[in-house]
């Protein structure tokens, strides 16, 4: 857990110095946290052991409900 | 050059991430100095009595090894010796493998075993079970020898010292190899083992060892397997035939009846095809065709060598050749009725629709099914001599 | 934004790598057991028709990446809808292929080292090659791909000791139905995978040279799928070969007297390593263009991490990861390879027909 | 450490700015020898090299003049006998009043020299002094005569140490930067052979020349080089070695972008291939821009060679190369990862020969690759006679005494030796193998052959995105130039050599034919 977090929070640091110092635009920011909050939060259920079902599992599940698979 | 800027810092980023990685991880995994492990050269699995896997391993100490061989030996003090013999009780292989670590002092690495020496219990009871570890360990080498033990256990065979060689299993294996100019062992390699253990129409038959002597073994004959268990054995001879029928056999010193003597034919080069004759549908016969080219070896007898004699010679070898086939035919059919020439594989191959239907009683298809046997022996060479040593005449 | 360019010999070793990728350990078609060379073809021979509609589209807008054809052709909205569907399709591709070279690694060689870090660093590598540009991956496939033909010939050539040439009779056992599976599997692992060009065919310097590279690329990877299956099968047999979980990686450990594990590792580093990148730049090119961001390598480092958890969240185990490769990937992958691919194609054909001045000019 | 040496540099000059003798743009000479005699001792006062002389002469001893130089720069035999021998006997029946033309009757028909300039101001003629000529001022005359009787002494032309070859000449360049030139021009006998001058570095004011052929160079790699050589803002070039770190463009790559050789006919082959030379005074090391990695596993002789052998000779150069960066790591992954690769017997010895040793292979490694490190540097510091001794001990400790005392395994001793050899083979490198090699060693360490392959992807990305003044430094391998690979890992004979390399120049790529095609045969 504490891995995760300290592993998230160099690789923001990092990316954020850069971005900030460029003066991106708002769409870079909002895009940027968008994949990396997901990732966050993802790995972090993943860290307590908690396998949140995948987007593997829904894309089957999908399958499924159109009829495409049995 | 117009991100410089941008590259050169990925550029510092990428080494400083990788320069601190290791720092971050807390052990190296996987990493294993080779002072940590315990080299097994060789290992045996048998059924104890109470129906546990108990699992045998003879470890090298290299160290021992290196003296002995460079002769550097300090002199005075004892020889350490080269090889130790554990063994390790447990209900699955793995579990033993591991139970080992509790009597030893290292890791067992595995992938060095140069031979599998498994016990004649544990074949009665069937190996698929204990094969299975084998195929999955990431670290067993496939092309290891196995041996089924005959008359001793595998802790017997892995004990004994030979002065041949400072490690046994890689005597043990050196008498396998030479099996190429003998033809009187199946050499058995893993991989084969589980081939043949996957495909269908082919029993198992796996080399066969036994011990003659305090500190002596020999490698000969072969087991016989149905359905992964043990059934029976060939003895050399017959091995020789069925390695002939299933062109395994490199070179084999075959002895031909002569005039008040024998003379023994080097064969050189040997061809085995097999095949299952169908008629309306139904299998009529197993057919094996084997051509062998052999060289006059040894003349221990009368008479001379002409052309004619040649000929006949030809023919006596041929007729040997097939006995020895026969043998093996008549055993794996009538005594132990099971197919471990492949018979059946062949019949899957090219006749797929019968062989649907017919897989379930193959056994007892192959058992009834007539053999015709047909060898087809050349001599080549003579050697350098002539003719034979006159004896009194 | 289209300045960096990279020729035709790059573009064909990039296209080799990526249809390698995974291929080449995970052994596509083995559903088809006996018959999977059978497969092999047919799948080969779809998969270079598949890829020639690619580069149909391509060629009916030039200079076009598939982002601008889909907005062009379908609509600002619906064009955009679709983009952002082909970029999730672009992420889940590169997951998966690290998520399958993590096992294999972690399964052949370091069973006790977490998958996740050796997932993380590989994609960490990745992302500093598609930082550098298009160009710098195109001159990276030219001095890595060769490698992958020729570890593989060099262990062709020596388990060819070990064999036995009638192991893949007999022919058709189980009737033709599991071969077209089969087939179709291959077909959308790896060519309908390629799809992810579409985003790098604009860099190419000569249009002209775009059939044909694609054309070759995509037969050469069959004959070596086919070489590869081939060799397996005649070392290892079609039952083992079956139930191998890496088939090119157990035949490889079978060359006598000598154990080239690692080369194999580099196989999968090499062919999987472009097959990510590729996506990775894709995805990110496509999403840079549709939010007007000026740099697509401003989000490279955010599409990686997201795959890389991706690709752990995915699985719970190896099994699961084939299974669903075998059985529902190719369902899934149907209207990003070959569906929305085939109306693009029919889109621009009519718009080239109602233009008269387009289709002179052509 | 560029930028730290100019920033100390400068911070002294702040200091004592105000002591400084400064010579403005335009100060005049002065009219009298008395004058001018008196400002020169000021501007090199406590400049015990500093001559000058006061001759008087003329008929009755009226017509003065000055000699003026800087001691051991000139040739003093030289200029009694073509200066002040002609000048003295010229003067002597010579009356005052015909001064006024004697300036002109000097400089046209007495002295007998042939290089003599005017300076026309002080600032002139004391930059004339301090680059070593002599200066005459003549008695009423604003202007001196700057004659060039400079002592050729230095270092002779002799063979280099740092570049042996078997074939080809053994003349190597030296510290002055005209014997350098005259080389140059000794083997390219053509007017298109460009040498332009400039002065570098704000305090030694070093003469760097560069050097291209017209024609052949591509002109945006002459004008990129010249422009980064203008951008330079140091206090001193003392060595070619500090513009190539100015100029390289890539600071923080460990491949060198910028070439270096000491050998004429090396640099006259560079020449013909179009790159440029940069010639700095007093450096007998000529820089060649653009330098692209197969340069680093070229030789000369290859050319001068049959090229079956020069082939052979370079794929066991970059066999060397992948050696001495990768054994070591190489090593410790097979022992500490990847046990199933050995053979039995060899793991055997192996585990026999690491029995007992108390350091992980990795430790090991490092342990005996820095004492190598060491003794190679102390090799090279040390006075030649001391390093003869330190041989036999390095040898002696490392070799036997480390084994026999169970600190290293004997197999580390020959994969260290082997490497060791190996890293000499490809001299331009070897500060990058060296380092390369730790990081290699560690990767191996954490992630066996994974950790090398990874490692490797990461070096290879690097060496394809580094370009030398715009050239693709792993040309011609990528971006792929078919036509240049006839001169790459295989090379093809001399004859068949007929075009340029491609990738440093597009336009004029066919190489010169029949006649002229000598010319391209001797470029290394």
């Amino acid at each position: 857990m504490a891995i995760v977090l300290a592993v998230f929070a160099v690789l923001i640091f990092y990316d954020l110095k850069e971005f900030i110092r460029k003066k991106e635009p708002a769409r870079v920011f909002v895009i940027y946290f968008l994949f990396m909050a997901a990732s966050l939060a993802v790995s972090l259920l993943l860290a307590a052991g908690r396998r949140p079902s995948s987007p593997a599992q829904w894309i089957e599940a999908l399958l499924k409900m159109i009829g495409v698979m049995q | 050059m117009m991100h410089r800027k941008g590259k050169k810092r990925t550029g510092i980023k990428l080494t400083a991430f990788l320069l601190v990685l290791p720092l971050l991880l807390t052990g190296c995994w996987n990493n294993r100095d080779l002072n940590e492990i315990n080299i097994v050269a060789g290992m045996g699995v048998e059924r104890t009595e109470g129906g546990k896997i108990l699992l045998t391993v003879q470890v090298v100490e290299p160290a021992a090894i290196q003296s002995t061989s460079s002769g550097k030996g300090k002199g005075g003090s004892s020889q350490p010796k080269p090889v130790f013999v554990e063994s390790c009780e447990g209900e699955t292989v793995f579990e033993a493998v591991r139970g080992m670590l509790s009597v030893i002092d290292k890791k067992l690495f595995l992938s060095t075993a140069q031979i599998l020496i498994i016990g004649e219990n544990l074949s009665r009871d069937g190996i698929g079970e204990i094969l299975d570890f084998f195929q999955r360990d990431h670290e067993i080498d496939y092309s290891m020898e196995v041996l089924v033990a005959n008359g001793a256990t595998p802790r017997e065979i892995l004990e004994v010292e030979t002065d041949m060689d400072a490690i046994p299993a890689v005597y043990i294996k050196g008498t396998v190899e030479n099996t190429i100019s003998r033809g009187t062992v199946k050499k058995t390699m893993l991989i084969d083992l589980i081939k043949d253990m996957g495909s269908r129409g082919r029993q198992l038959a796996i080399g066969q060892i036994s011990k003659t002597g305090e500190n002596e073994i020999r490698t000969e004959g072969t087991a016989v397997f149905k359905n992964g268990k043990l059934v029976g054995w060939l003895g050399p001879y017959e091995t020789r035939g069925y390695l002939f029928a299933t062109n395994k056999v490199k070179s084999a010193i075959v002895n031909v009846p002569a005039d008040k003597g024998k003379i023994a034919m080097e064969i050189m080069r040997s061809k085995g095809k097999i095949n299952v004759t169908f008629k309306n549908g139904k299998p009529a016969a197993l057919t094996v065709k084997v051509k062998v080219y052999a060289n006059v070896g040894g003349y221990e007898g009368r008479g001379k060598l002409d052309p004619d004699h040649l000929i006949k010679l030809e023919q006596s070898l041929a007729e040997e050749v097939k006995k020895e086939i026969l043998m093996a035919l008549e055993k794996s059919q009538k005594q132990y009725s099971s197919d471990i020439f492949g018979f059946g594989t062949n019949v899957h191959k090219y006749h797929p629709m019968y062989w649907k239907n017919a897989e379930k009683n193959w056994d007892v298809i192959f058992s009834m099914l007539p053999a015709d046997v047909r060898v087809d022996a050349r001599i080549m060479r003579t050697g350098i001599s002539k003719s034979p040593v006159k004896k009194d005449e | 934004m289209e300045k960096e360019k990279i020729s035709g010999i790059q573009l064909f070793l990039l296209l080799l790598g990526f249809l390698f990728g995974s291929t080449v350990i995970l052994g596509p078609a083995m559903g088809a057991k006996n018959d999977a060379w059978l497969a092999i073809i047919l799948g080969g021979a779809t998969g270079v028709l598949l890829m020639q509609v690619y580069v149909a589209i391509s060629l009916l807008n030039p200079s076009k990446a598939l982002v601008d054809i889909l907005r062009e052709k379908m609509g600002k909205v619906a064009g955009n809808i679709i983009a952002i569907l082909y970029i999730w399709y672009f992420i889940h591709l590169a997951s998966l292929v690290l998520r399958d070279f993590g096992e294999f690694i972690c399964t052949v060689t370091f069973p006790e080292t977490p998958m996740v870090v050796v997932i993380a660093i590989f994609a960490f590598i990745l992302v500093y090659a598609v930082n550098s540009g298009i160009e710098v991956l195109g001159r990276l496939g030219e001095l890595l791909v060769p490698i992958i033909p020729l570890v593989t010939l060099i262990i062709s050539l020596s388990i060819i000791t070990v064999r036995d040439f009638t192991a893949f009779l007999p022919v058709l056992e189980n009737g033709m139905s599991p071969v077209l599976k089969a087939a179709f599997n291959f077909v959308t692992f790896p060519f309908g995978e390629t799809i992810a060009f579409l985003m790098l065919f604009p860099h190419l310097n000569k249009k002209d040279k775009l059939k044909n590279v694609v054309f070759l690329s995509a037969v050469t990877s069959t004959i070596v799928v086919i070489i590869v299956f081939f060799r397996d099968i005649i070392v290892l047999g079609s039952d083992l070969m079956s139930r191998s979980t890496f088939t090119p990686h157990l035949s490889s450990l079978l060359i006598p007297g000598l154990n080239i594990e690692p080369l194999i590792d580099i196989n999968l580093l090499i062919g999987g390593g472009i097959k990510i990148s590729v996506c990775i730049y894709a995805a990110a090119r496509a999403l840079s263009q549709i939010t007007g961001i000026d740099d697509y390598r401003k989000l490279t480092g955010a599409i990686a991490t997201f795959c890389v958890v991706l690709s752990i969240w995915g699985f719970g185990n190896v099994l699961e990861l084939f299974i669903w490769s075998e059985k529902v990937w190719p369902y899934y992958s149907f209207p990003f390879q070959i569906a929305i691919p085939l109306l693009l194609l029919l889109l621009s054909l009519i718009k080239k027909g109602k233009s008269p001045n387009a289709g002179t000019k052509k | 450490m560029p930028g730290k040496t100019s920033k100390q540099y400068k911070n002294g000059n702040q200091n004592i700015i105000h002591d400084y003798t400064q010579i403005s743009a335009s100060e005049p000479i002065p009219g009298t020898i008395e004058a001018v005699s008196a400002r020169l001792g000021e501007i090199f006062s406590d400049c015990c090299d500093f001559i000058t002389r006061e001759i008087s002469c003329g008929r009755n001893g009226q017509i003065k003049i000055l000699v003026a130089y800087i001691n051991g720069f000139v040739d003093k035999r030289v200029l009694n006998q073509d200066v002040i021998h002609p000048v003295l006997n010229f003067l002597s029946g010579t009356e005052l009043h015909e001064g006024s033309c004697i300036y002109e009757r000097l400089k046209k028909c007495v002295v007998i020299n042939n290089d003599i300039k005017e300076a026309g101001d002080m600032q002139q003629a004391v930059e004339g002094i301090l680059s070593g000529e002599t200066l005459l001022f003549i008695d009423g005359e604003s202007k001196a005569l700057v004659i060039g009787v400079k002592d050729p002494r230095g270092r002779q032309v002799e063979e280099p140490d740092s570049e042996t070859s078997i074939r080809g000449a053994r003349e190597g360049f030296v510290e002055n930067l005209l014997t350098n030139t005259t080389l140059i021009r000794k083997r390219i006998k053509n007017p298109n052979l460009k040498l332009e001058i400039m002065q570098l570095g704000k305090q030694t004011k070093t003469d760097v020349c560069i050097c291209y052929i017209k024609g052949i160079a591509n002109e945006k790699i002459v004008r990129e080089v010249k422009e980064r050589l203008r951008k330079i803002k140091t206090d001193a070039i003392l060595d070619s070695g500090i513009i190539e770190q100015f100029i390289s463009g890539t600071r923080l790559s460990l491949f060198p972008t910028v070439g270096n050789s000491e050998k004429c006919d090396k640099l006259a082959g560079k020449l013909l291939e179009g790159r440029v030379a940069i010639l700095c005074d007093g450096s007998p090391y000529v820089l060649t821009v653009p330098f692209l990695f197969i340069e680093s596993i070229q030789t000369p002789d290859d050319y001068y060679d049959h090229a079956y052998f020069a082939t052979f000779m370079r794929l066991l150069r970059l066999m060397a190369l992948m050696v001495s960066t990768l054994l070591p790591g190489m090593y410790v992954a097979l022992v500490s990862f990847h046990h199933t690769v050995i053979p039995f017997k060899l793991m055997i010895t192996l585990a026999a020969s690491r029995q007992g040793i108390p350091f992980s292979p990795f430790i090991e490694a490092i342990l005996m690759i820095i004492a190598f490190e060491l003794l190679r540097e102390a090799g090279i510091r040390m006075p030649r006679p001391v390093g003869q001794a330190l041989s036999i001990v390095g040898a002696i400790v490392l070799g036997e005494a480390s084994v026999a005392a169970g600190i290293a395994s004997n197999l580390m001793v020959i994969i260290v030796a082997i490497t060791a050899i190996c890293s000499f083979v490809v001299p331009p490198l070897i500060r990058a193998t060296m380092l390369l090699r730790f990081v290699f060693l560690a990767a191996a360490n954490f992630f066996g052959f994974l950790g090398i392959s990874f490692v490797s992807v990461v070096v290879l990305i690097h060496l394809c995105r580094l370009r030398s003044f715009g050239v693709p430094y792993m040309a011609p391998f990528s971006p792929l130039t078919l036509s240049d690979l006839k001169d790459s890992l295989i090379m093809v004979p001399i004859w068949a050599m007929l075009t340029r390399p491609k990738i440093l120049r597009q336009e004029n790529a066919r190489g010169a034919k029949g006649s002229k095609r000598q010319e391209l045969k001797t470029r290394p």
